[in-house]
């Protein structure tokens, strides 16, 4: 009993010392949807906790008891027993207090469900997930086609703005999940599934596919950036662009390898003859900050690193090892890097 | 005849009867006659020692991955390997441990509590563990040569379609599925018949040990649940071998069929291996307490309440589908309710302590440990019970502490609590009690180390079936206490090993009733003698022997098998029933229907000339017993 | 008790499981392939090895052709690739369009996995484009070893079945063995 | 302890028929499982119905006369197994065989008309999830057909071969029951597989 | 006859057919009038004269006339003697894909294309048995045939002042000397390596050879360019996509009839990002020319990639019709059929330039049975849509808005990426694809042969590479009704409805002619061609070819003064790929879809490549 109580505080510290850290954590919302859900964690931590308490202290109290049990035949029939009795009420008021705990539990759940598909969706931004193995293509929708463009592994949000995800899979299912923005919904094939996100607090956030989804299901991450509206709006009319040409030879080089090799045969760089549509969008890879849907940084180690040896960071993801010499390994992070 | 009773026996009557008995019930000790056994205990044995050794297979599985995880990063495992690992630790402890083990104490304990010669039907019983025994042997062979499965324990589609996971991993997966369903389901069918018609005259519904109403419950669980998975999964292999479409979206299928035959079976599946350990629990808290157990009648209702609404729930595992909001606010407050049920039962027990001269042996021990753990796991379900909270939590970290809490505090704790109090039974020497202290403190304080920091992590973003993940999100050191913890746990099984290996052979003598025990499996020597019962007993209150009257009845053949059959409500003598004698049928069925099984996974016609010599060996089994027509022409 | 006759059980379960299983390869998944041969590029066909009135004269046996054939893996991938690098839009789903179809008998440049992997490399002349330098090596073995399960030729327990897609012919499980052969003679050039 | 013996069982009959038997019991699991089956792939018609447009995908529902042939033959398949019932229940050995045989024959004509059956569905089981759940039916209720047709001749066998005693005519009993429950089931199956295409198309 | 009286009643019309067929029944046929007016027709329809003159017995165009009536005045063979049609002679065009030309007779010599390598031969009719004058074999790279989405073929040669021009399928165009076949020039038009190719049948229209390109399977930008006659130069080149430069919109020419047509660059507005580029809209059909106005209308394919969830937008100006001035390329008016094109309902089906009357006056205007199931009626002259009725069960849209001109997509079948859409109807080859329809000037009624599919239809995602398909479906073809793939039928443009129909199982893949003889002719995948009576529809005749017929049949008198009937014979084309490129039906989705019903075609068709001449006996 002690016992249990210790690690339950144990586990709280734990909680309370887990709150400050992680950028990708239920506990620390920064959008409606994860506030509201944090909400009901708190009713639910201190509803089922006293009753864990009052369980734990019932049956340390029947301990502390049968230490001055004394032998004799056993007991029988419970009649005969007095405090058949009054333990029959205790029984009858321990079912009304459960009874009472599940409905405040599952009134304040459906209330916050409720709310949640009330969220506030003026002027929402349209968004379309497609997650694949093992990465996230990401198209920000338009009613305007030639304002519609597409990038991967990363999302960009105005705060205060809600957005509706439209989410779709490719090959398997998928789970979308942000922790600190929204809980998780599920990207099936041969279905849509919608999800709204009103995010608050600007800040990066660091979301993972939830539902397993094969060999690399652990490094299949995504960048959620929600910043304020004029830094979005600046973000978005780059990516309407196509990439910038090579500016140097190297780069030059380096758009050769990319376009005459295997490269292109999947990969799409806006304003170049690459338009692969099977591997993630490349336009803007150096604007972002993830490579490999979260598994390296975007930079020239990064780039390095991966395209080296794409099997040996994440073995069985369909990024092909292709083997070239350092000259044109050079080149092509040179061109990469300077798609910003 | 009638004036004669009662009457004593008198001990050279026993004698002669011991004999005789002994002669008509006994396992020859031959390697044929071994094979050929339809002795339910040996049948039990043979189930509860296999389940036992696929729960240490298991939970090596569950070591690896926790070195694995103590690191971020770390390149111990691959992750084929990894996932490999996972799906058969998920798989072994659900199909090979947990289900089979409950059903094996069942096995074992059933006829014994009831009072009766034999289980029902006992050569399918043999065969239902052949059947087992081939299957989880197939999968465990498959895993070691690299064609174990690696959709994990639920295999959704499309990931473990034909498309997206090519190979026969999956197929064996799916395969092993049949063959512990078949065995389930047979064992199932065999204990409600035992349940039924084989109990002790005068052991009417309402005398019933809590154990029995708990089998009875979990058997008529198994057989509406398990269906849906052998369709589940039947569906699955013809979509990978024949090409049908049932889980193809753009046929017309729909991945979301899978998950709905799945949990349809998956969430009973919970409450299968639950419920059995809620009826140990009974048995173990009113021994010890030496209490009858208080407001049976509410245990009871709990635990048919437990049966029906298991099956009411099982969408709270797919809030996440998308399915439509309100139907999920109904299973919400469905997946809650069962925590009423639940809470009574927890009720009832510590009143039966509180009001109880307890003993704190092992095995009450382990109940302890069981409620503190399983209440805090029962607490977590009501939260994931929540849509708003599930689509934080679910597939985190903190589900697989939920789980774990309830499957092990639920389960196995009880389960072990199990093996202590009946291994005198079963072998006839106790276990070491201090062995046993040391066993439940370092599982107790093992398992919470474990896997209570697996709450935080899934509360800060940590989702499951990762084979790694990136350092600089919190993530680290719990994850490294969680190994720390699952570390002390093997040293505490490796502690139960040797206790039951020493005890085995040097442990005290038990005697037929070490623990003063109530029920019906005490009134005989430990262990039990082949035909369990010399006189049928008789039963006249619900804690039979802890009253003083100890009658029982004759009349049974002694020179062929025979057991009494009773009618279903008052348990009144109806009939005697031939009892079948060893047979190699059964196993020889096994075979062919394992031939069959796996035949089918690589070729779809195995199905129909791998079931002619299953035809061949029920032909065989079934064989009539009464003497051919030929020969009593040639008598007359 | 009877252990030793219950291990002597498990043994011998144990041996007839590990029977049944040794119809099915261990499966290896060796997600990088291969290292490319050391030395000058191992050359495959080029058109203008065809033998008058004869089949094609077949490259040599490369090792690596052991490693992608009749495994399921490689095959799986192969058929994703398949799509991804648009071989479906010349032949279809194995029946063929612009291209010939890959599904049946006829083969014009020799139907061995040496030589599907040297079409799809080297190109051929009526109008099936070089893929060199634009599929990786190690995929084009996958993608050959995928095509060869369309005509039933690789073992049953490593075809794949259907995809998750529109349904256009048999699983490949289903699809009857059909021995390579070269092209009957036919002034139709394909 | 000395055992205090209150009464006498060997009495009572050593067989009996219907629900007084263990076997009884099992055949009721056993159809209580098949049953369940059976509804979980109807509802697995339904769900995949509710996602399928139009239903059937072909426009082309199967082909009437097998499936009403077989309806039919099924339904009066009932005379005989009602027959032997009678027949075991009154312990008549020779009205028994009659039944049996009778019963075994409609059997074998009742798969044969099944073969035509699976020909007349109009869809293979690879075209699409309608074709899957269809043929997945009619192969559900084929297996329980020849099962039981098995056993229908096996128990005939026997009953020439072998002395009948009681728990032989309650086996016999049993198997009637069994192929109640194969009539029975089948009605929704051809509901399903036949008219449903019709008014849902 | 008041003409404005003729439209108002069905019943008259019917009465005037009936008479009329009693009339040819009776053998009182009016004897041919080589130079009357313009009269009216039964139906009231009339092809202007400036655009479709009267007969001189050639053949010139594979059109015929700027009109596109394939109408021939010459009456020699008729629904009463063309039961004795024979076989004239025979000419093996010594190659076995899809033969889809036309065969062009002048003077003494008749002109047609092979499919690839795209030899032209020259026939010499005044030898006997067809002898061959000269063949002009222009090599073309063997590499292009993986570039043609539906077979290399060709579809035609054109003959003017003494050149024939036709188009390579590498992307050339070729003037050959009519008399010697010498080459006079050739030009590069494109690029096959990117998937552009040539197979259209050019027009020569003034001074100018206009051709386009195919290649929309190839994700290629369409255009269409007019060639200088004389040396292949360049005169202009207009884009189907991209800027109102590349367009060749002025806004000064340029007045669609609809608002959704103006604005600035739509055709690079309406794409996403630089979809454009690769974005289709290819020019490989019928091109008609209206004098009159000065005008050519073209169609534009459909847009790339198939799946149409790679590329959101309206997607200008592809699946729709232009005007433009022959002289400058300049877009006068356009018309958008089918707006963000879902099925590859490529809009490049004839333009037949025909006056109706129309609501009490003569309305300009051009008909144009579309492949979305569309007979669409289009004021030439503004662009305004005046009539747009299905022909055949459509399932794909729900109709046109008459007020807007948009086609109203049915939102059940509008595709998502892996999921099969079912019974869209008609399917991706249309209600009638290429192949072209006759107008007659005899009975008013327009002559189309067309199919009667529908498909199932997946699309996935698709990477473009270049050279490569850039398709991104998985399509399934079968009969709309069990056992009718096809139908030929007569179409009454002017009360807008059918007048009879011909069955046929597999689809319709052969053009055309009508005389004024009172006959139809054209020809079935089978292979069977076949005389028609041209008001009631019944077949007078048939002769069964080698090999399936996907040409275009015509007419033409020959240096002996007789009427001959000229029709390749030679199954392919996308309808008969499964035939003559042994494709495996086994795969339903071989050749685009038709894999999944041509398993019987492969018994009922043969493989081959034969011209085919019929005349009556001799007298």
């Amino acid at each position: 009993m002690r016992r249990a109580a210790a690690w339950l505080a144990m586990g709280m510290a734990g909680l309370a010392l887990a709150a400050c850290s992680g950028a990708q954590d239920s506990l620390n919302p920064a959008g409606d949807q994860a506030a509201h859900t944090q909400d009901v964690w708190r009713l639910m931590l201190i509803v089922c906790g006293a009753m864990y308490v009052l369980v734990m202290a019932f049956l340390g109290w029947a301990l502390w008891r049968a230490r001055r049990a004394l032998d004799g035949p056993p007991l029988e029939d419970a009649v005969k027993s007095s405090a058949d009795a009054p333990m029959r009420n205790a029984l009858v008021g321990w079912t009304a207090l459960i009874i009472l705990g599940l409905g405040v539990l599952a009134v304040g759940s459906f209330l916050v469900d409720r709310s949640l598909a009330r969220a506030d969706t003026k002027d929402a931004l349209h968004i379309k997930i497609t997650g694949n193995q093992w990465w996230w293509q990401v198209e920000y929708q338009d009613p305007d086609p030639s304002r519609q463009f597409t990038t991967a592994n990363e999302l960009h949000l105005p705060a205060n703005r809600p957005a509706i995800l439209e989410l779709a899979a490719q090959d398997v299912i998928h789970s979308f999940w942000i922790p600190n923005l929204a809980g998780k919904e599920d990207l099936i094939p041969g279905r849509t599934n919608w999800l709204t996100l009103n995010p608050r607090r600007i800040g990066v956030y660091r979301g993972q596919c939830a539902e397993f989804c094969g060999l690399q299901h652990a490094q299949m991450a995504l960048d959620a950036t929600v910043e304020d509206p004029q830094a979005f709006e600046a973000w978005r009319q780059a990516q309407l662009k196509p990439a910038p040409p090579p500016s140097n030879d190297a780069q030059v080089r380096g758009q050769g390898v990319f376009i005459n090799g295997a490269c292109g045969s999947c990969h799409e760089i806006a304003g170049s003859d690459a338009h692969g549509r099977t591997g993630p969008d490349l336009t803007h890879l150096a604007s972002r900050r993830k490579l490999a849907a979260g598994a390296l940084p975007v930079g020239r180690d990064g780039l390095i690193a991966w395209l080296h040896d794409p099997q040996a960071i994440k073995p069985g993801n369909h990024m092909p090892l292709v083997h070239m010499s350092d000259q044109d390994l050079n080149d092509l992070v040179a061109y990469l890097q300077s798609l910003s | 005849m009638s004036a004669a009773y009662p009457r004593e026996v008198g001990a050279k009557e026993a004698e002669a009867l011991h004999a005789q008995l002994d002669a008509t019930w006994r396992t020859g000790t031959g390697f044929w006659d071994r094979l050929a056994t339809v002795d339910h205990k040996i049948v039990g044995r043979r189930y509860i020692v296999t389940g036992f050794v696929f729960f240490v297979l298991a939970g090596i599985l569950a070591v690896l991955m926790r070195l694995q995880l103590a690191t971020p990063q770390s390149g111990l495992i691959s992750a084929d390997r990894y996932n490999q690992i996972f799906s058969m630790h998920g798989t072994t402890m659900m199909f090979l441990f947990a289900v089979p083990i409950m059903e094996a104490m069942g096995v074992y304990l059933v006829p014994l509590m009831c009072g009766t010669r034999n289980i029902a039907y006992p050569r399918l019983n043999a065969y239902s563990y052949w059947v087992y025994l081939f299957g989880g042997v197939m999968i465990w062979v498959a895993f070691l040569l690299n064609v174990g499965p690696e959709t994990g324990w639920f295999s959704y589609v499309p990931l473990a379609g034909p498309e997206f996971s090519p190979g026969k991993r999956t197929d064996f997966w799916a395969q092993m599925i049949t063959f512990t369903e078949v065995s389930a389901l047979a064992v199932a069918a065999e204990l409600i018949a035992t349940i039924l018609k084989q109990r002790a005259p005068g052991m009417t519904l309402a005398r019933m040990p809590l154990f029995l109403w708990s089998i009875l419950v979990t058997s008529v669980m198994i057989l509406f649940a398990m269906p849906a998975v052998m369709l589940a999964s039947s569906f699955l292999i013809s979509d990978r071998l024949i090409g049908t479409h049932f889980y193809n979206p753009a046929e017309g299928g729909d991945p979301l069929l899978w998950q709905h035959l799945f949990w349809f079976f998956g969430h009973p599946e919970v409450y299968i291996i639950f419920v059995p350990a809620l009826g140990m629990v009974s048995s173990i808290v009113a021994t010890f307490a030496q209490r009858t157990i208080f407001a049976y009648p509410a245990m009871v209702m709990a635990l048919i309440g437990n049966g029906l609404l298991a099956f009411g729930l099982w969408v709270h595992h797919m809030f996440a589908t998308g399915l439509p909001r309100l139907g999920n606010s109904f299973y919400t407050s469905a997946s809650m309710t069962i925590a009423l049920p639940a809470g009574v039962q927890i009720f009832c027990w510590i009143a039966t302590l509180w009001d109880g001269k307890p003993r704190f042996k092992a095995p009450l021990l382990f109940v302890l440990g069981f409620v503190v753990i399983f209440v805090l796991g029962g607490l977590t379900g009501v939260m994931l019970a929540s849509v708003p909270l599930d689509l934080q939590l679910h597939d985190t970290y903190f589900v697989v502490a939920h789980f774990h809490y309830v499957l092990i505090g639920g389960a196995v704790f009880p389960l072990f609590g199990g093996f202590y109090y009946w291994f005198p039974k079963i072998t006839g020497r106790m276990l070491s009690e201090k062995a046993g202290a040391w066993n439940f403190w370092l599982f107790f304080v093992g398992f919470n180390v474990a896997f209570f920091p697996m709450h935080i992590l899934g509360l800060i973003g940590m989702p499951r079936r990762v084979y790694t993940y990136p350092a600089g999100l919190g993530w680290e050191l719990w994850n490294r206490i969680s190994t720390l913890g699952g570390l002390v746990i093997v040293v505490s099984v490796l502690i139960f090993i040797g206790n039951v290996t020493v005890s085995l052979r040097r442990g005290a003598l038990a005697g037929d009733n070490p623990w003063d025990a109530a029920t019906l499996e005490w009134a005989t020597t430990s262990p039990p003698p082949s035909y369990n019962f010399a006189h049928i007993p008789v039963v006249t209150t619900r804690e039979a022997l802890w009253s003083e009257d100890r009658p029982v009845m004759e009349g049974l053949k002694s020179e062929s098998r025979e057991v009494l059959c009773t009618s279903v409500l008052d348990a009144e003598p109806d009939m005697r029933h031939a009892s079948p004698k060893p047979s190699l049928w059964p196993l020889f069925t096994a075979l062919a229907t394992s031939a069959m099984f796996i035949g089918s996974i690589f070729h779809e016609w195995a199905l129909v000339w791998g079931s002619l010599p299953i035809v061949v060996g029920l032909i065989g089994w079934l064989w009539p017993t009464t003497p051919p027509k030929r020969q009593l022409e040639a008598a007359t | 008790m009877s252990s030793p006759c219950r291990r002597l059980e498990r043994l011998a379960a144990a041996a007839l499981a590990a029977a049944l299983l040794a119809g099915c390869q261990r499966e290896t998944r060796d997600f990088h392939g291969p290292p490319p041969p050391s030395g000058p590029q191992a050359s495959g066909v080029s058109p203008s090895d065809l033998a008058a009135g004869g089949g094609p004269i077949g490259p040599p046996h490369d090792p690596r052709a052991a490693i992608y054939e009749d495994n399921a893996f490689h095959i799986g991938e192969g058929k994703r690739y398949y799509d991804w690098y648009n071989c479906y839009g010349c032949h279809a789903a194995g029946g063929g369009d612009i291209g010939p179809p890959l599904m049946d008998d006829q083969w014009i440049y020799g139907g061995s996995i040496e030589q599907i992997h040297a079409s799809i490399v080297e190109g051929r002349p009526n109008g099936m484009p070089s893929f060199r330098n634009k599929i990786p090596d190690d995929q084009v073995w996958e993608i050959a070893a995928y095509i060869r399960s369309m005509g039933g030729n690789v073992a049953k327990d490593a075809a794949p079945s259907r995809g998750d897609e529109l349904q256009s012919s048999l699983a490949k499980t289903q699809v009857k063995p059909t021995p390579a052969k070269p092209a009957a003679p036919t002034d139709q050039p394909r | 302890m000395k055992a205090r013996v209150v009464g006498d069982v060997s009495m009572l009959p050593d067989g009996a028929f219907g629900s007084r038997t263990p076997i009884w019991w099992g055949l009721i699991c056993f159809i209580l499982i098949e049953g369940g089956g059976f509804a979980l792939a109807c509802g697995a018609y339904f769900f995949l119905m509710s996602h399928t447009e139009p239903w059937p995908p072909s426009r082309f529902p199967p082909d009437l006369p097998a499936g009403i042939a077989f309806t039919a033959l099924l339904l009066l398949s009932e005379i005989p197994n009602v027959f032997t019932k009678r027949a075991e229940k009154a312990q008549d050995e020779r009205a028994t065989q009659l039944g049996l045989i009778a019963a075994s024959f409609v059997g074998a004509l009742l798969l044969a008309i099944r073969w035509f059956e699976f020909h007349s569905l109009n869809v293979r089981w690879d075209d699409n999830a309608y074709g899957s759940i269809v043929w997945a039916l009619l192969f559900l209720h084929t297996v329980h057909l020849i099962t039981d047709w098995a056993d229908t001749v096996v128990l005939a066998v026997f009953t020439f071969t072998h002395e009948v005693d009681t728990n032989r005519f309650s086996d016999v009993a049993d198997n009637s029951l069994y192929w109640h429950f194969v009539v029975i089931a089948w009605l929704p199956i051809y509901a399903l597989i036949y008219w449903v295409p019709r008014l849902a198309g | 006859m008041d003409r404005r009286v003729w439209p108002a009643g069905r019943t008259a019309s019917a009465f005037a057919l009936v008479v009329l067929a009693l009339a040819a029944c009776s053998r009182n046929a009016p004897p041919p009038g080589p130079a009357k007016p313009p009269a009216a027709t039964p139906t009231g329809a009339v092809a202007p004269a400036a655009a479709s003159p009267d007969d001189d017995g050639q053949w010139t165009m594979p059109a015929k006339d700027y009109a596109n009536t394939r109408y021939s005045g010459l009456d020699q063979i008729n629904t009463g003697n063309v039961k004795g049609l024979q076989v004239a002679f025979t000419v093996s065009t010594e190659t076995l894909k899809g033969q889809e030309s036309a065969v062009l007779a002048v003077g003494d010599t008749l002109y047609f294309v092979t499919p690839y390598p795209n030899n032209l031969y020259a026939i010499d009719l005044e030898k006997p048995g067809g002898a061959v004058k000269w063949k002009y074999q222009p090599k073309p790279d063997a590499a292009a045939q993986g570039e043609a989405c539906c077979q290399p073929i060709n579809r035609g040669p054109v003959y003017s002042n003494g050149v024939i021009y036709y188009n390579t399928i590498d992307a050339w165009t070729h003037a050959v000397d009519a008399k010697t076949g010498q080459l006079k020039w050739k030009v590069k038009v494109g690029d096959f390596h990117k998937g552009e190719t040539t197979n259209m049948a050019p027009i020569v229209v003034k001074d100018h050879v206009i051709v386009g390109n195919s290649g929309a399977e190839f994700g290629v930008r369409g255009w269409i360019a007019a060639l200088n006659a004389g040396d292949g130069s360049l005169a202009w080149r207009a884009y189907s996509t991209g800027p109102d430069k590349d367009v060749l919109i002025d806004p000064a020419v340029f007045k669609p009839f609809y608002p959704q047509y103006k604005g600035t660059d739509l055709g690079v507005s309406h794409w996403r990002g630089e979809q454009w580029k690769i974005g289709g809209g290819t020019v490989w059909g019928w091109i008609s020319y209206d004098p009159e106005l000065d005008l050519i209308f073209h169609g534009t394919s459909n847009p790339a990639p198939w799946n149409h969830e790679a590329r959101p937008g309206d997607n200008n100006w592809t699946e729709g019709i232009f005007a433009r001035d022959p002289e400058t390329g300049k877009a006068h008016w356009f018309y958008q059929y089918s707006p963000h094109g879902l099925w590859d309902h490529s809009s490049v089906n004839e333009n037949i330039i025909l006056d109706l009357p129309w609501q009490g006056r003569t309305r300009h205007v051009v008909v144009h049975p579309e492949r979305n199931g569309y007979i669409y009626v289009i004021d030439r002259t503004s662009g305004e849509l005046l009539a747009a009725d299905p022909f055949m069960k459509v399932t794909a849209s729900l109709g046109v808005d008459m007020k807007t001109g948009k086609l109203i997509d049915n939102p059940e079948k509008r595709p998502t990426e892996g999921k099969v859409v079912r019974e869209v109807c008609p399917n991706s080859p249309g209600a009638k694809d290429w192949n072209p329809s006759a107008f007659s000037k005899q009975t008013g009624l327009l002559y189309v042969p067309h199919n009667n599919l529908c498909m199932d239809w997946e699309t996935k995602p698709v990477s473009y590479l270049a050279g490569t398909p850039y398709i991104g479906v998985n399509p399934r073809f079968y009969p709309a009704d069990p056992g009718k793939g096809g139908e030929f039928m007569a179409w009454d443009p002017v009360a807008r409805k059918k007048v009879w129909t011909i069955d046929e199982k597999w689809p319709v893949w052969s053009g055309a002619v009508a005389t004024a003889g009172g006959l139809v002719f054209y020809g079935n995948l089978e292979g069977w061609f076949k005389a028609v009576d041209a008001r009631t529809g019944q077949v007078l005749w048939q002769f069964k070819t080698a090999s399936g017929i996907v040409g275009q049949p015509t007419t033409w008198r020959g240096p002996d003064g007789r009427q001959y009937v000229s029709v390749l014979s030679g199954i392919g084309g996308w309808a008969g790929a499964m035939v003559s490129s042994q494709l495996d039906p086994r795969d339903a989705t071989a050749a685009k879809g038709f894999g999944n019903m041509s398993a019987d075609l492969k018994k009922e068709s043969a493989i081959g490549g034969m011209l085919y001449v019929f005349a009556l006996p001799k007298a």
